[in-house]
């Protein structure tokens, strides 16, 4: 095992599918060196690969992510990037009309193989427009898969699965995770979809969140360790599909749910865990689900009012404890 | 028209525009008849754009194009039976009746797909052009598109790119003159469309649509120059639909007599009679009509004989990974 | 009273509140007439006003919204229409990143008097690109009104609130109740946002829907009469603000609920609603909540296969019996 | 150069542009000592763009500009008070510290507001022309967009709407040579940009962008154009950022020559010697400078002092209608 920045993480899944397979080809805005990307993710790979193989292109979105499809349609395995996920506006009719459908549309002519790569998230104060969490609105597309890895490890592997895979795989990475560290196999290896991982096992009550969110709630766990509760942390690690199973498991053992996430709360991802979660396990729950969420504003620029609007490790605490005080 | 495989051309592309014009006048019938499902979009009057564009494709070319499709995947070689099966939504129909009259697709033929959101191929031509230059396959993309596809953002992003990429795409705008019920200088800012299309650094013709042979020679010179590393071309074909936007548009908006003036001047009479005046006899044409009628009834005959998808089929083709899909779909309870 | 047509409700809202107000205008493809729009929404009324008080535009969805909020910060008071709630997809920047957080990103500097109509639903075989309901994306978005009607009398006076709010709506209609019929007031009314109507009263089971839903729910609810259980319908009306409190309360009555909608089940507008009241209503809930909506697949273009994947009576006559088995 | 009114022209720029940069400057440092939040992008070198197009401004027009948006609101005439207390986060700031860098508005003002999204603000800004027409109010909208906006389709539809519709609009096209780190001929395949703008209808002209009065007169004759009923123009000001794409990247792709060659042209030493040569005293010039320096210190100043917002004030200005806006909301859990 060998410690390495998530970014890094990202870096060598690229760059040993793009070595493995030289159909695979990276397509997006600004990824080649110096910039190496907005958050440094392609940074070093377009100086070792020919140039066909790390392609910047226009600022357009639509036809960065249409331009990928037809790629895709046709014999070559890109792997787009949407600099911010709320950029994918620009892309909608692309990633949902076109890249989710084709394959139903066509009556299964065809395999897609698209990784379309994103980073979404807030914290840094970058306000309305470049800190939203969308995925609640890509897990509403049948036809996607999406991965939200919250570690290094879980990232390169994910990574080297989605880009293997020939079906289209949305890859949220987060902003503020880049810089994280984590040991990583020095083997060869990949990660399934819909395998979640406990990331933390524990008795009282069970909290779910994803990539960022993950992070706090397991600052929350210690913080409720400290007061003698033990709360398991699950990472669903792709939101789609979903490993309900190990969640459903826990909250046989635990009767009580937290579920985090960044996005707004209303009509977020936390909405439908507590859906399923209260239909499937409606008589082991001891209390009722509570959704760590970000209010349903838009995200302020300043830091604390930024901070107060998103989801903090004090919230999951406190949901926690309501779970217990129920 | 001398020569012997020129005309051979010309009566495939007669046979071709046929195949089409029986095709759409049977759905339409169908469709006015309660026996076809959905919305549809008939390209009759267009055959000649279609036609003369496609026959100057070659294999492994691809193509791209729009919610008025038929037209367009018929001249590709999308057979009319998996054709028509698929409009009536039978489950050996091109897509198994998911995709239906707005999404024909046969990939098998390079049709990457017609598309229900205007201008939607575009970016999928560019990439089915990027993929021939990084694998050196010298493929080409024919990409269709409306008049009324001019003005969404997408076709100045891939126009852009095209030329920016070099890339082996040809643009087909198939201009009859109304997007829905509004025609283009309603809808259009830009004078001159040859002189917006040449500032993208591309060649740019305007083409009699209905003219097959026209069509075929212009789109043939831009597929050559994107075949042999020239960069993309844009072709504007002027052509006109002899019906309304949809099947149940009654067209109102249209002048009648602008609606006579175009179908006197049907692709398929033109066709004809260039066919007649260069020596071909009344009574080869007319084979090629009656075959054309008969294969037509025999894939009518067979899509109406043709099963129905079982209702589960709804649930595959959703992605290609079987343990993924089951997970992904979740309990279903019907 | 007087029975018309829902899209007769949608064209007298417009001209009644055109005729009112000459800053109020209509902008949107092919809304004269003799075409009207697609649905006939529009028609009748571009004859009846000066030629600018119904603006047909070039397809360009992202600009015709942009350029709606250009204008309604600048004086005039626009109702633009997206023909399908599926082109949403091309104007989701418009809608999102400008419309919806304009008046927060300035500081609350300017209001934001613009109506968007769209109109979604499937159930015409119109495939997987003109049927899909996406209101769940659309709630998920801070800083918009979301109505949704199922009548003509609810039809025209949301919409005629939503034409004096000083605040972005969004107004979706369903292509499938254009040709239904209903009462309507004489005289001149509004409705307000966030008030539900209890479209049927009842006591053992409550079933909230909107738009094409809810007509399914009330037949639902018939069907279920004929077996002796008495279900209580809830239109909500508008989903954002959504009024919990009416849900809330017959749910504390009935102990039992059902959530349909057309949209798909994954992240879609159920799991809101389930998550809210498995969290308020805990300890007056009997079964756990059943959502029925679309199966997680694009909307396939053969009818029966539509069929299936939609949510149907038979499926909300199962769901509430389901709640009442528990 | 000969009137007074001429002279006293040119003095406001030269204010504006030394208000702008200062204030620029100041942004830049503090934001490297940590002292202001977020992420910002910085226009120092192109200043004469932001002046000299906004000073052919009148009252009631209107401005959309972009994500590097401090000197074009600065030069329409936001006060820096509220436009330092902005990115300061603090409660009295331009948009009440909801906003930042990226967002600054002042509708008094016409300004609709900066833009974080490439290209969003061609649509409002054809928006607000759209009421001037509908309206008959003779008011002007100035659009400001990157060279990088280009290629966005809202560049394209809104374009062509302007023509279409004959609205009161002026695009600004502020090429700075470099979307991020991609120079312009790695992202655009168009080859004239100009022949490029007058294909859609509208008179499109080149100007250097470091020489404010060629800038002002350039968009003057454009404004003057629309207001008269005129329709729309396109302008393309070449200039350059002396800093890299926003704070904290250190512009490395850019070829060092190349950035000296700009920054030799500076903006402000062009102005000046302009004035100089018209016979402007030194005196005069460096009390503008000094109290624009002081008005900038009193500024920040003033921004230091003043109050961060409350936490609940993240939840007002959502919704204008309070009953709604609280329904919508939401219980508040935090
Ligand atoms: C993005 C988008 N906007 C609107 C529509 C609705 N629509 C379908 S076809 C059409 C007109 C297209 O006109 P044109 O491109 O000229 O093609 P034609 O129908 O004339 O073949 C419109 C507006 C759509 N399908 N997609
Ligand atoms: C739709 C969209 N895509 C990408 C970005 C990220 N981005 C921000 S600024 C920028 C470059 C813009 O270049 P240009 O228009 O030339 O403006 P400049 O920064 O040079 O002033 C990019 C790609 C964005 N903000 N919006
Ligand atoms: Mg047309
Ligand atoms: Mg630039």
């Amino acid at each position: 095992m060998t410690e390495i920045l998530y970014r890094e993480a990202i870096q060598q899944a690229l760059r040993e599918e793009m070595l493995r397979d030289d159909t695979v080809f990276l397509i997006g805005e600004d990824l080649r060196d110096p910039w190496g990307g907005t958050y440094k993710a392609t940074a070093g790979l377009s100086p070792d690969f020919e140039d066909k193989r790390v392609l910047n292109t226009p600022i357009a979105e639509d036809t960065i992510i249409g331009a990928a499809l037809g790629a895709a349609l046709s014999g070559t395995r890109p792997v787009a990037e949407l600099m911010y996920i709320d950029f994918v506006m620009r892309a909608m009719d692309a990633v949902v009309n076109q890249v989710a459908k084709v394959r139903y549309m066509s009556g299964g002519q065809s395999d897609v193989p698209l990784v379309i790569r994103t980073q979404g998230g807030g914290g840094r104060s970058s306000a309305a427009q470049h800190g939203n969490s969308l995925e609640a609105w890509l897990c509403h597309v049948p036809g996607l898969l999406i991965a939200m890895p919250s570690t290094p490890a879980d990232a390169k592997g994910l990574l080297k699965t989605a880009i293997r895979l020939n079906d289209p795989v949305i890859f949220i990475e987060h902003k503020l995770l880049y810089a994280t560290k984590g040991e990583v196999p020095d083997d060869e290896y990949t990660i399934p979809f819909g395998v979640a991982d406990i990331k933390r096992e524990g008795t009282d009550v069970t909290i779910v969140a994803a990539s960022r969110a993950l992070l706090f709630s397991l600052e929350a766990a210690e913080e409720l360790a400290r007061e003698g509760i033990s709360a398991e942390v699950i990472d669903p690690r792709t939101l789609v599909p979903l490993d309900e199973e190990t969640i459903f498991e826990s909250v046989d053992k635990t009767n009580r749910l937290v579920v985090v996430a960044e996005g707004a709360e209303r009509c977020g991802w936390t909405a439908e865990i507590a859906a399923r979660v209260q239909e499937a396990r409606f008589y082991s729950l001891d209390a009722p689900i509570q959704r760590v969420a970000a209010l349903n504003v838009p995200l302020p620029f300043q830091p604390d009012m930024e901070r107060y609007v998103l989801p903090s490790v004090k919230d999951i605490v406190a949901a926690a404890k309501r779970t217990l005080d129920a | 028209m001398a020569s012997e495989t020129d005309r051979k051309d010309l009566l495939e592309m007669f046979r071709s525009m046929v195949r089409i014009r029986l095709f759409e006048q049977a759905a339409y019938d169908m469709y006015m008849d309660g026996e076809l499902p959905g919305f549809m979009h008939i390209s009759i009057g267009q055959e000649a754009t279609s036609v003369g564009a496609c026959s100057a494709l070659g294999e492994g070319d691809y193509l791209t194009s729009t919610h008025r499709g038929h037209g367009d995947t018929i001249a590709r070689g999308l057979s009319i039976e998996s054709a028509m099966a698929e409009l009536m939504g039978k489950a050996d129909g091109a897509c198994k009746a998911k995709g239906g009259s707005m999404h024909v697709a046969d990939f098998g033929l390079g049709i990457l797909g017609a598309n229900g959101i205007v201008g939607a191929g575009m970016p999928i031509a560019i990439g089915s052009a990027l993929s021939s230059n990084y694998l050196d396959r010298k493929t080409v993309t024919l990409c269709f598109f409306g008049d009324g596809a001019m003005t969404t953002g997408p076709t100045h992003e891939a126009m852009n790119m095209a030329t920016l990429w070099n890339l082996p795409v040809v643009f087909v705008r198939q201009n009859n003159l109304y997007a829905e019920s509004t025609p283009v200088r309603e809808y259009q800012g830009i004078p001159d469309i040859l002189k917006w299309a040449e500032s993208y650094g591309m060649p740019a013709t305007r083409v009699d649509g209905n003219d097959v042979q026209a069509v075929h020679d212009t789109v043939l010179t831009a597929v050559e120059r994107a075949r042999s590393g020239g960069g993309p071309s844009f072709v504007e074909s002027e052509t006109y639909r002899w019906f309304g936007h949809n099947i149940g548009d009654p067209g109102k908006g249209r002048p009648p007599e602008e609606v006579t003036a175009w179908k006197a001047r049907d692709p398929l009479v033109i066709c004809r009679s260039v066919l007649l005046d260069d020596g071909a006899d009344e009574a080869s044409l007319s084979a090629i009509e009656s075959e054309e009628q008969e294969k037509l009834a025999k894939a009518i005959e067979l899509g109406r004989a043709a099963a129905l998808p079982k209702l589960e089929d709804a649930l595959t083709d959703v992605y290609g990974d079987q343990t993924l899909a089951a997970a992904a779909l979740g309990e279903v309870r019907r």
